[in-house]
């Protein structure tokens, strides 16, 4: 019991101070690298806080794709000359500002603490809707809760989170222009790396996919592991050879969305409401859903690397 | 102070830390990297939160919307990196134009 | 404690001094080729010792496995990733440290 | 054995601690992405230690992401921040 609140206080303790330096650091690399520590700590406070599920997505997101994201913004932006900004670039306005910095601790202490005042202050027992959960579990076609609620109790929440995901999409191809042409030739390590990688991520994002009804698991988990090899891949040089107008690229991406809406109108005739699937058919239409999601998830984080529209060319062998 | 309530509070440390230094920095990454930091305060408060259930067990719902919220922060993310990177391409400065001088 | 938790306690811990040597080799060696060196190395052999130590306790053959693989996949990473950063860092001309 | 695992952990998350020192300090941008390679070896062990613990299979797949991942960081790190064509001598 002691060890675990030892544990419990060092971790806390331990995500506020990388988060600090992740924030203030003087260095732009220092503070990502920071930032990246940051993803694994919160993977583990996931853990001590019972969410294997949420820990398997901070995983695969922070991992797989957000340090991936943030270095290859901050190379861009160096050859732009704009990768860290100096107090002699800042305006006067700005270090006015500074010089009031210290003021505005007042303010923010006085909010951190009336809310860590809420949050001593709430009732010590409140069971939530876990109560709901657990007795409508058994009518949702999955075991594991969380996809339950996900893709059946509060479905037309992640119908429109992956509608979302679709617009971040399109708005990055339609501000960046065409995708960055890959660097040179990757070393042979790498792509050795690459080639032996990806079909066992693809695998364990199949295994987390299915094994994700009934234990920790499921389409954003496996699809942010997709995206992660999608990373890998474009890293090592590979691109596919397809444009951003290509169908088949179209078709994947709005797989997840598509088929969502699909089953949800399906639903509409059947049952004569949206997305309240018939208890029979429930768990195969949670996987189908749940395996479109999973391809269109993957594709749209990987396409989200790739920093601009593709431009349909292939890895010159 | 049971672990739920110790991680709520962390997170209310992380969303505290993450909004003065939104306030403080003028480099837009950094201001990208304050708002993740915030979101997964908020995120920490929702689940830790979530826990008090006793035998009931955990609030599967917070769960499941931090999920998506984790794989949704990153693409709001990635976009707002795309747009950083085409402002500096642009204008050779990562700041917004009040924030320098010109 | 049973003769097999002896043996697991001491493979733990054994473990637990090779991640403590990595730190070490981390914090104290002068650059960064024989920083590399400490890490890729040290911590992998105190993962293993870990699985090991776990394995020897361990309930199924399913979870030995899925723990032999976890640590051929760090290895993996370990050993790779060790070869591209020295790799990087000798071509930006970074110099090896010389007593 | 689970305040031995529980113990080990802790230990493991210090040293972790303790390693941030080496990101903090540097010098070389290398530097420091080896610290953060070597969090995550210290997370995946920390992970296994943690599921064999409290009997959570769950968290063997979670330690299992993180082996799979662990280079990916790095590689970018090695292809976009640091490729090999630049010649400069800068240290970040």
């Amino acid at each position: 019991m002691l060890l675990q609140s030892g544990f419990d206080v060092a971790l806390g303790l331990g995500l506020l101070w990388v988060a600090w330096q992740a924030l203030n650091s003087s260095d732009l690399f220092k503070a990502i690298v920071f930032f990246i520590a940051f993803g694994l700590l919160m993977a583990l406070a996931w853990v001590r806080m019972d969410a294997p599920d949420i820990a398997l997505a901070e995983a695969a997101i922070g991992a797989g794709v957000t340090g991936a994201l943030l270095l290859g913004a901050l190379a861009r932006l160096r050859a732009s000359n704009a990768g860290e900004t100096t107090m002699g670039q800042a305006g006067n306005g700005q270090r006015r500002f500074m010089a009031s910095r210290r003021l505005l601790w007042i303010p923010l202490l006085l909010m951190a603490a009336g809310l860590g005042y809420a949050v001593l202050s709430l009732p010590g027992y409140t069971p939530g809707l876990s109560a709901q959960v657990a007795a409508n579990l058994g009518a949702s076609g999955v075991s594991n809760p969380v996809t339950a609620v996900l893709l059946n109790f509060r479905g037309y929440d992640t119908l429109l989170e992956l509608v979302v995901l679709l617009l971040a999409l399109l708005g990055m191809w339609s501000m960046a222009g065409p995708a960055p042409p890959p660097s040179a030739e990757a070393a042979a390590v790498l792509d050795g790396l690459s080639r032996f990688l990806t079909p066992l991520v693809l695998l364990v994002a199949a295994y987390l996919l299915w094994v994700g009804t009934r234990a920790p698991g499921g389409a954003f988990q496996a699809g942010s592991l997709l995206g992660a090899a999608g990373v890998l891949l474009i890293l090592a040089g590979w691109r596919a050879n397809v444009a951003s107008t290509a169908l088949s690229l179209r078709l994947v991406l709005t797989a997840g969305p598509g088929v969502f809406v699909a089953v949800a109108a399906f639903s509409l005739l059947m049952s004569g409401q949206m997305l309240k699937y018939p208890p029979a058919y429930a768990g195969i239409l949670i996987l189908i859903i749940e395996i479109a999601a999973t391809l269109s998830i993957g594709l749209t984080l990987a396409g989200l690397f790739l920093g601009g529209r593709p431009r349909g060319e292939r890895k010159s062998p | 102070m049971n672990a739920a309530v110790l991680y709520a509070l962390v997170g209310v440390g992380l969303y505290s830390l993450g909004l003065y230094a939104l306030i403080v920095h003028a480099h837009l990454v950094r201001k990208i990297l304050a708002i993740n930091v915030m979101g997964s305060g908020v995120f920490l408060v929702l689940v830790a939160l979530a826990r008090r259930g006793g035998e009931a067990g955990t609030d599967a719902v917070p769960q499941a919307m931090v999920i998506t919220g984790i794989v949704v922060a990153v693409s709001a993310t990635a976009l707002a990196l795309i747009l950083v990177v085409k402002l500096a391409a642009e204008t050779g400065y990562a700041t917004l134009s009040g924030n320098r001088q010109e | 404690m049973t003769p097999t938790d002896w043996i697991a306690a001491l493979l733990l811990g054994m473990g637990g001094v090779f991640f403590l040597a990595g730190t070490l080799g981390l914090l104290r060696f002068p650059d960064v080729y024989t920083r590399l060196h400490a890490l890729t190395k040290a911590d992998n052999v105190g993962l293993g010792l870990i699985v090991l130590g776990l394995s020897v306790q361990a309930d199924s053959w399913v979870v030995v496995g899925k723990m032999l693989l976890i640590w051929a996949l760090v290895l993996l990473a370990g050993a790779s990733v060790a070869q591209l950063i020295a790799r990087s860092v000798l071509r930006r001309g970074i110099r090896l440290w010389r007593q | 054995m689970q305040q031995l695992y529980l113990a080990l952990a802790m230990f493991l998350l210090l040293n972790l601690g303790a390693g941030l020192w080496r990101v903090l300090r540097g010098p070389t941008a290398a530097d420091r992405m080896l610290a953060a390679q070597l969090f995550g070896t210290t997370a995946v062990a920390v992970l296994l230690l943690l599921a064999q613990a409290f009997g959570e299979a769950a968290l063997r797949d979670v330690a299992l992401v993180f082996a799979l991942l662990a280079p990916v960081t790095a590689v970018a790190f090695v292809r976009r921040l640091w490729p090999e064509q630049g010649n400069s001598r800068d240290t970040d």
